[in-house]
């Protein structure tokens, strides 16, 4: 069991647990929490080395480095682990985000120890649902990596945070009640032979046994589900409250990661599993997601809260995600993966930074603070950059992500693709819009508050945390067809054959 | 030849932009300066010599046995596939265009570099605050001008597009803490923005259905000689997807007009084309040397050059064509009778270029094969490329004395030609070039785009014509204004005005130079639109050369009259017909227009509706559900009243329910 | 004329009904004890006819019915010491005074 | 007759033997002596719960006796052993109670009381035959109300007994009344003889047997509280002493669903789709959905946890349907989960009680700060009731759910629906409870920093290890599995 690399990505945060409950005092948690997500990173790139030189050797199974291990027999719950480029990609940014996150929460108070105990056992959700193909053990993971939040915005947070946390964790409970059923549903007709019932993904789209009936009560169930984590419009408004409430490292981890399980799993079960389904129900969710990408958008445009403005242009970005996912094909997809990836990290930049001018300003509101650019350069610049990426510049990942959305979508040649798509490639105005209007008032123009003058710029570990990301964001935006090449590979395989994708 | 120059042309000003970005701070003002100045001049010298190598080599891949020109890809590298043909490269195309285009482009840049040296400091020789920056961000826009110029797809375009979108924002926003840069940036990078998802839908169309970006590939179209060595099997393939009737017709127009329509949409934007422009006369809060590079000489013109790329293609449906042709045509008679009434130099000077690039929109609008072998394109080249040179010299002798005054607002400047001696030559004849008088550079390129205006028709003819009066009148008010009129009194506190030292002088009087002598190029040998060479004094038509300097003579003198003296004459006109003075001078109220509708019908109608209807409705019904539930649960706290025989009432109740329910539901 | 078994029921099924009734009606609680006894009384009444006149051939009912006769004194007499505990603390034994835990 | 037969009924007769040392040491010890009676019974019901796990006991199959009227297999083996180790950690966490100055006097009686309901238990979960079952669904009731009325000095001890006694007798006058229709339409009380004869019976006998099946549920929902039936839970929850309330709330319950079972399945099995399907889908849904609309308001934790275990009895419920191996084995490993979780926290509020005598949820404002890990069992323990991963509470439900669905019908799905819906509101009030402790500020009324008793903490470390252990190490369920089946 533990010759499987992929292991580690759960005993990693385990042992970082227990390292964490032993800490005495400040330093050693930092020590524990920067080494740990430091070897997690460490670990992913390996796995992107290794996953690359397989598939490099010629091994075309769906999934590498799968294993399986039984755990309740009886139910055929197995503990499955396997990864194909996707996983790999979303391994990659959970953990850079966790150790920018890490590095973001340097100076956390009060009750440190506590905060990252439950940041920790976050990610540990995290790192398994992405390495899991047993729909059980994901499950699982997928609500240990949910109700952290709730005391992770209820003791840190800051502003409305009672409301927020019971709000967001409620929510998300409400998805995966859906979830949950509609993953019983789908393990009952997971085989023709009742004796073969399994939770395996790999089996369960192999036998394909899940009559089309069926599938069109499981696909909402789990599609609506996964959505809600995903932001899907009208079930994102835990996200804006959420985001508000929740602090750095919080919302970091939450809209870089946490919202990209509900895509993932958006695609991973729900249309993968039920292909057909998704092909003939995927009008209904576009629509959908076509309202919240531009939806967000606007509403981004009139608020004044930094976090809003973030959490909203999040519905928008995310409803990219889910709205090219149900494109479904292969450019649109692939498209889709990467604005998770770039969404990810631009949003974790983001978050980052606003906590650290939150928490020099002690105000998040755009009509309060001006003229930062002069007062703190480096943040200035870095928010910059970050808005750069999120309104889609050229070398930044945005850009690259969305423009494979589009071309992606615009294969559909029938009206109604063609309107959606051009709907959602109105976003990009909008974004502009938001963005430089954020960046005019906030950063630009004449100081607003002389109290700010005597405000220090970054940190070095805030510097660490903000270059990492811009980092990362850059090098998706240089070299995409690396990444690209890694995703498309899932999708250019046969098993979407079935709704004659391309 | 060799790929190594043409990436160092692309990769020396990236590097310094990165280099001055990052370590700028930690480096004396005076360095940067002198680095950023040198990185430019090296990148001149090298796309000197591309240029040259290209035109005049004669080796086969640039030229054939015939001394036609030839399309040639230096390099070509994939940076993202999307399916197996449509894949965004990374390349360098050479063609007559771009090889020009990396001239004109070097060549202000440098001077703007060399120019910036003097100006962006004080009299005192003090820099400016961010000195070092305004040395990356140039260098930042030179490349991605350079980039978008040689793309060899109409993706890559996009792409360096978008990169001098951001770069523009960041050069008119340097002054970031006055509010009105911060905001001229905003509108700028907004409207083009806006624009650019029209050039974007149109990319999407047109590669959907002709399924490669290439442009060596779309624009493979034989129409008259094909001479450009590229696949006819694309140029066919083309024109059968567009002349297949399956390819859907969309509000009358065929698909092919619209993606053309929409990518020019892209062009109008950057190119500040009617009702577009809005963005480029507030752009002039930008520093005077990053007007004159950027908005004067060489990003306005990315639409034209974009138009031109894709010029055969836009034969194939004529109908986009008549579409620039009357856009050109309105813009520039708007922007020509505004110039007439502004106050501010710069103003002046930045709704002149937008009736210049109208100007050069219109010739190729008109541009056909039939006519002279389509002159107008080559006209528009040729104007591209003066227009560039004289219009970066007005805007550096404004700079100059803006400089020297300190005010944009030539109220507090007149009759300065005897302070600023230089300045004045050199703007005397950079008026005289684009009031279009022989033998200066202007008077030959707007010649061949007002013969190929009549070629199509006279209509275009006459109407250009006025403009081209009405540009040596508002040329020559400003600059009688500014130098003559009256004595120039110096303000108390403020020295004598004087020219400036030599980074600024140097570059004005180079540039001069070439406008005396650049209308002398032969332009024909070196571009046309199919790379038929061909001696276009062959097409110079004396009739029309003559009226239009005519034209131009009287329109000057009108401004003489008007106010080479201070006299009441130009309040009498003002006072003559005040409706029309003040639409000029108000702009004829575009900006109140979008104000509007930016303001009160997007943000207050659309944002604020939408965001109350997430916080109250949707919100709201979330909200709404765990209200329920709490009412519900004090709504039944009766059952729990803790007496027992209203306990035992509920527990039969509930015996009896449950027993004869199943009984009525089993009979 | 002969006794059919409907003679036994019909009365045990009133004395049930009559129990139901005062245990919901009375106050006084030693008064729904005896309510309650009625209750049960009815249930062993049917037991016992009900293995008369239909089941003669086994004993269960009759069994059954000492059985609940016993187990019916027993929780009488545990119920009386609790309502004598309620008349200590309470000081009296009407039904009404004991409802002081509610909602 | 064959007396060997009794050595079928080997727990119950050392469970006798068990009490009836306890009941002699009781009375023959000096006043002293008697302090250690408690230490004695939980070390002699530690052994006896060992005794239950020896392959002996367990046997390999069914096995009857007296004519049928009592069965045992390692199924009820297994449900016995369950409710023993949730006996034996009543037993642990109550000793620091019956310690203190007012319960000594009472030396042993408690523990006696206790045992002798576990004997009725026993009896009514192998039972075969009505006549036993009632006598065991008596004995083990009528203990409690003496139990209940423990607390001498406090009212509401009293008050709550009178309720219990009372409604009790009630609804086992109507459960009785249920089975005299049953006897007299079936002319049997033996549980086969009964399900034997419903082939043959008519249909308008099929009715009654309906209505009577009716009074027969309503007696069982009464000792699990099924919603319209549990409104007695509340008030009696409140007023129990907290140990008392503990063992009400899960070994009574655990032994009432587990002989539910048996008689829906084994007695009534062949009316399953056409009677009591549809009621059994009413009574889970009212239980859940009250239940937690209930407990949304409570403020006093007791009560609080009595309308919660109402909705978790429903969620046991859910086991019953869909008659499989696979559901009995769910609905056992619930009830173990669901000892663990609630004697948790009933543990950690007995700690506190015992300790300050405080027991509302505003003072448990800011426990984190005072009594860290006091606030994090507590934690544990509303995690695992809510069902959050990787708490055992998750598998349990989990669990419960597949096997329900098993049955496969769409209404079965919709009911699962309704159920998942309800855990949204069940975490809620599970929140408030962590909300109290971690995230408001303490304030006067916080409980201060104490030092909980011995035996109160072991109590808890088995509890917690319970509630990490039992869902992840797959062993408890596996094994569960593989006894169980009809």
């Amino acid at each position: 069991m533990f010759s499987n690399i992929l292991i580690y990505f759960v005993v990693i945060p385990v042992i970082m647990l227990a390292g964490l409950a032993l800490c005495r005092n400040i330093k050693q948690i930092r020590a524990v929490a920067v080494t740990g997500s430091l070897a997690l990173t460490a670990l992913s790139i390996y796995l992107l080395v290794d996953y690359l030189g397989l598939r490099a050797a010629g091994h075309t199974e769906q999934m590498l480095f799968t294993g399986a291990w039984d755990w309740f027999k009886p139910l055929h719950i197995q503990l499955a682990v396997g990864v194909d480029g996707i996983s790999v990609a979303m391994l990659i940014l959970s953990s850079i985000i966790l150790l920018t996150g890490s590095f973001a929460s340097w100076k956390i108070n009060p009750l440190p120890k506590e905060f990252f105990l439950w940041l920790i056992l976050l990610s540990t959700g995290v790192f398994g649902f992405f390495i899991s193909i047993d729909l059980f053990t994901m499950f699982m993971f997928y609500e240990v990596a949910l109700i952290p939040m709730y005391l992770l915005i209820g003791v840190w947070g800051s502003g409305n945070k009672n409301y927020s946390a019971m709000k967001l964790t409620l929510m998300l409970m409400g998805g995966s009640a859906f979830l949950m059923l509609g993953l019983i549903g789908i393990y009952y007709h997971s085989s023709a032979n009742p004796e073969t019932l399994t939770w395996n993904l790999l089996e369960i789209s192999q036998n394909g046994a899940i009559s089309k009936g069926w599938q069109y009560f499981l696909f909402p169930m789990t599609f609506v589900g996964f959505g809600v984590l995903g932001a899907m419009f009208p079930f994102h408004t835990w996200s804006p409250d959420g985001h508000a409430s929740a602090p750095t490292a919080v919302s970091m981890l939450h809209a870089g990661v946490l919202m990209k399980l509900g895509g993932y799993g958006c695609f991973r079960v729900a249309i993968y599993l039920m292909p057909e389904a998704a092909n003939d129900l995927a009008w209904i969710f576009l629509i959908l997601t076509g309202i919240s990408v531009v939806y967000g958008a606007f509403s981004a445009c009139v608020q004044t809260d930094l976090k809003y403005i973030n959490a909203y242009s999040s519905v928008s970005h995310c409803g990219l995600v889910l709205f090219a996912i149900l494109m479904l094909n292969t450019t649109a997809m692939t498209g889709a993966i990467m604005q998770m990836l770039s969404h990810g990290l631009m949003t974790a930049l983001f978050f980052a930074l606003i906590g650290m001018i939150y928490g020099r300003t002690h105000t998040r509101d755009i009509t309060k603070m001006g003229g930062l650019m002069k007062i703190m350069p480096f943040l200035a610049v870095c928010y910059v950059i970050a808005g750069m990426a999120s309104l889609g510049l050229p070398g930044l990942s945005g850009f690259v992500a969305e423009m494979t959305i589009f071309v992606g979508s615009f294969e559909h040649a029938d009206m109604f693709h063609r309107v959606f798509t051009i709907v959602a490639c109105c976003s990009i105005v909008i974004t502009a819009v938001y963005i430089l209007r954020v960046v005019g008032k906030l950063l630009l123009g004449p100081v607003q508050d002389e109290h700010h003058l005597k405000l220090t710029d970054a940190e070095w570990w805030e510097r660490t945390a903000t270059v990492t990301l811009i980092i990362s964001v850059a090098a998706i935006g240089c070299f995409p067809n690396f990444f690209a090449d890694l995703i498309r590979w899932t999708f250019s395989s046969d098993i979407f054959s079935v709704i004659g994708m391309n | 030849m060799e790929a190594t120059i043409p990436v160092l042309i692309l990769a020396i000003p990236l590097f310094m932009f990165l280099f001055l970005g990052l370590l700028g701070k930690f480096m004396s003002h005076k360095m940067a300066g002198i680095l950023g100045t040198a990185g430019m001049g090296v990148t001149l010298l090298l796309a000197y010599f591309t240029a040259y190598v290209y035109f005049f080599s004669g080796t086969p891949e640039f030229v054939d046995a015939a001394g036609n020109r030839l399309q040639f890809v230096v390099f070509n590298v994939d940076w993202l596939q999307f399916y197996e043909n449509l894949v965004i490269r990374l390349g360098f195309l050479l063609d007559p265009i771009s090889a020009m285009m990396l001239v004109v482009i070097t060549t202000i840049s440098f001077m703007v570099h060399l120019y910036s040296n003097g100006y962006m400091r004080d009299h005192h020789g003090v820099y400016e605050h961010g000195f070092q920056r305004i040395y990356a961000f140039l260098a930042l826009f030179s490349f991605s001008m350079l980039g978008l110029v040689v793309a060899t797809n109409i993706f890559q375009m996009y792409i360096f597009w978008e990169l001098v979108g951001a770069s523009s924002y960041l050069l008119i926003g340097f002054y970031y803490v006055k509010p009105s840069a911060v905001s001229a940036s905003k509108k700028a990078f907004i409207v083009t923005r806006f624009a650019d998802l029209g050039f974007l839908i149109g990319i999407l169309i047109l590669s959907y259905y002709t399924g490669t970006f290439s442009f060596t590939d779309l624009t493979s179209v034989n129409v008259a000689t094909d001479t450009f060595a590229v696949n006819l099997g694309t140029a066919d393939h083309i024109k059968n997807i567009f002349a297949n009737s399956a390819v859907p017709v969309f509000m009358g127009g065929s698909v092919l007009t619209w993606a053309l329509v929409l990518i020019f949409m892209g062009g109008m934007g950057k190119s500040a084309m009617l009702p577009l422009h809005i963005w480029l006369p507030d752009a002039m809060e930008g520093p005077t040397p990053v007007s004159a590079l950027i908005h004067a000489a060489t990003m306005v013109v990315a639409g034209v050059y974009l138009v031109a790329r894709l010029f055969p293609l836009y034969l194939m449906e004529t109908t986009a064509l008549e579409i620039i042709t009357v856009v050109g045509a309105v813009t520039a008679l708007y922007a020509a009778m505004v110039a007439c009434t502004q106050l501010d130099i710069k103003r002046v000077l930045a709704f002149s270029t937008i009736s210049q690039i109208a100007f050069m929109m219109v010739s190729l609008g008109v541009a056909r094969p039939e006519f002279h072998e389509g002159l107008g394109y080559m006209a528009s080249m040729f104007h591209l490329f003066t227009h560039a040179m004289f219009k970066a010299l007005l805007f550096l002798c404004a700079g100059a004395i803006i400089h020297a005054v300190g005010s944009n607002d030539y109220t507090s400047m007149h009759g300065l030609r005897k302070h600023m001696p230089v300045t004045h030559i050199t703007f005397l004849i950079g008026c005289l070039a684009i009031a279009g008088i022989i033998p200066f550079s202007g008077f030959f390129s707007k010649d061949e785009i007002l013969s190929s205006c009549l070629g199509h028709g006279w209509v275009p003819y006459v109407w250009m014509s006025f403009v081209a009066g009405l540009t040596a009148f508002y040329m020559f008010r400003l600059y009688f204004l500014i130098f003559w009129w009256k004595e120039h009194k110096v303000p108390q506190g403020h020295h004598q005005p004087h020219d400036q030292a030599w980074p600024m002088t140097v570059p004005l009087v180079i540039l001069a130079a070439i406008t005396c002598v650049a209308g002398f190029i032969p332009f024909g040998k070196l571009v046309s639109w199919d790379g038929v060479s061909y001696d276009f004094m062959a097409h110079f038509d004396w009739s029309v050369a003559s009226v239009s300097l005519l034209v131009a003579v009287v329109a000057i003198l009108i401004a003489m009259k008007m106010y080479m003296k201070e006299n009441p004459l130009p309040e009498k006109m003002r006072n003559a017909l005040p409706a029309l003075w003040t639409w000029c001078y108000h702009r004829f109220y575009w900006d109140e227009l979008y104000m509007f509708i930016t303001h009160k019908i997007i943000f207050n109608g659309i944002c604020r509706p939408i965001a109350w209807f997430d916080r109250h409705i949707i919100d709201g019904t979330m909200d709404g559900f765990a209200y329920v539930t709490n009412k519900a649960s004090y709504a039944i706290r009766g059952l729990q009243s803790g007496k027992i025989q209203m306990y035992v009432w509920v527990y039969l109740i509930g015996v009896l329910l449950l027993g004869l329910v199943t009984a009525i539901c089993l009979l | 004329m002969d006794i059919t078994i409907l003679y036994y029921l019909v009365p045990s099924l009133i004395m049930f009904c009559c129990g139901v009734y005062g245990f919901i009606t009375r106050r006084n609680m030693i008064a729904m004890l005896i309510s309650l006894e009625l209750m049960l009384n009815a249930v062993d009444i049917n037991f016992v006819v009900f293995n008369r006149f239909l089941y003669p051939e086994n004993m269960e009912g009759m069994f059954f019915t000492l059985f609940a006769i016993a187990i019916a004194a027993a929780e009488t007499a545990l119920a009386i010491a609790i309502i004598i505990n309620v008349f200590r603390s309470a000081k009296n034994i009407s039904v009404s005074d004991l409802s002081k835990m509610k909602h | 007759m064959d007396y060997s037969q009794f050595l079928a009924m080997k727990q119950e007769i050392s469970l006798l033997v068990l009490f009836l040392l306890v009941f002699l040491s009781d009375t023959f010890a000096s006043n002293r002596g008697c302090k250690t009676i408690g230490g004695l019974t939980c070390v002699l019901f530690g052994l006896f719960t060992l005794w239950g796990f020896c392959p002996v006991v367990i046997g390999s199959d069914t096995v009857t006796a007296f004519e049928g009227m009592y069965e045992t297999s390692p199924a009820i083996v297994a449900i016995k052993n369950i409710l023993n180790v949730g006996v034996l950690i009543v037993l642990i966490q109550s000793l620091k109670w019956t310690a203190s100055e007012n319960q000594v006097i009472r030396r042993g009686e408690f523990y006696e009381l206790l045992l002798l309901t576990l004997f009725g238990m026993y009896l009514m979960m192998s039972g075969r035959h009505f006549l036993v079952f009632v006598i065991g669904l008596e004995c083990a009731s009528l203990p409690l109300a003496a139990m209940v009325a423990f607390n001498k000095h406090r009212y509401e001890s009293h008050e709550a007994a009178a309720k219990y006694i009372l409604t009790a007798v009630f609804s086992s006058a109507v459960l009785l009344m249920g089975l005299s229709f049953v006897y007299g339409l079936t002319g049997s009380l033996y549980y086969g003889h009964i399900a034997d004869s419903m082939f043959s019976a008519s249909t308008s006998n099929i009715v009654m047997l309906v209505v009577a099946l009716a009074f027969v549920i309503s007696g069982l929902g009464f000792k699990l509280s099924l919603v319209p039936f549990h409104l007695w839970t509340a008030d009696v929850y409140q007023g129990a002493p907290t140990s008392v309330t503990s063992y009400l709330s899960v070994i009574s319950k655990g032994s009432a669903a587990f002989a539910f079972l048996v008689i829906l399945w084994q007695v009534f099995g062949q009316v399953y789709s056409e009677a009591w399907e549809w009621m059994l889908y009413a009574l889970i849904i009212l239980t859940i959905t009250i239940g937690n609309l209930f407990a949304i308001r409570q403020q006093n934790l007791k009560r609080f946890l009595a309308f919660s275990s109402i909705s978790q009895a429903g969620y046991i419920m859910l086991g019953i349907i869909g008659d499989n191996a696979m559901g009995e084995a769910a609905l056992m490993f619930y009830i173990l989960v669901y000892i663990f979780s609630n004697l948790a926290a009933f543990g950690v509020i007995g700690a506190i009680e015992n300790n300050c005598g405080k027991v509302s949820m505003t003072d448990y404002n800011g426990l984190y700060k005072t009594n860290p890990r006091l606030a994090v069992t507590m934690m544990l323990a509303m995690f695992s009731l809510a069902g959050i991963p990787p708490f055992a509470g998750f598998f349990s439900k989990f669990f419960i759910f597949t096997s329900a669905i098993n049955q496969g019908s769409v209404a079965i799905y919709v009911l699962v629906l309704i159920a998942l819906i309800n855990t949204i509101i069940s975490l809620y009030y599970y929140l408030l409870v962590v909300k109290a402790m971690f995230i408001k500020e303490e304030d006067e009324f916080t409980v201060a920093p104490f030092r909980s008793a011995l035996t109160e903490r072991i109590g808890m470390w088995v509890c917690v290890a319970g509630i990490l252990g039992l869902g992840l190490v797959s062993w408890f369920y596996d094994s569960l599995l593989s006894v169980v089946g009809f």
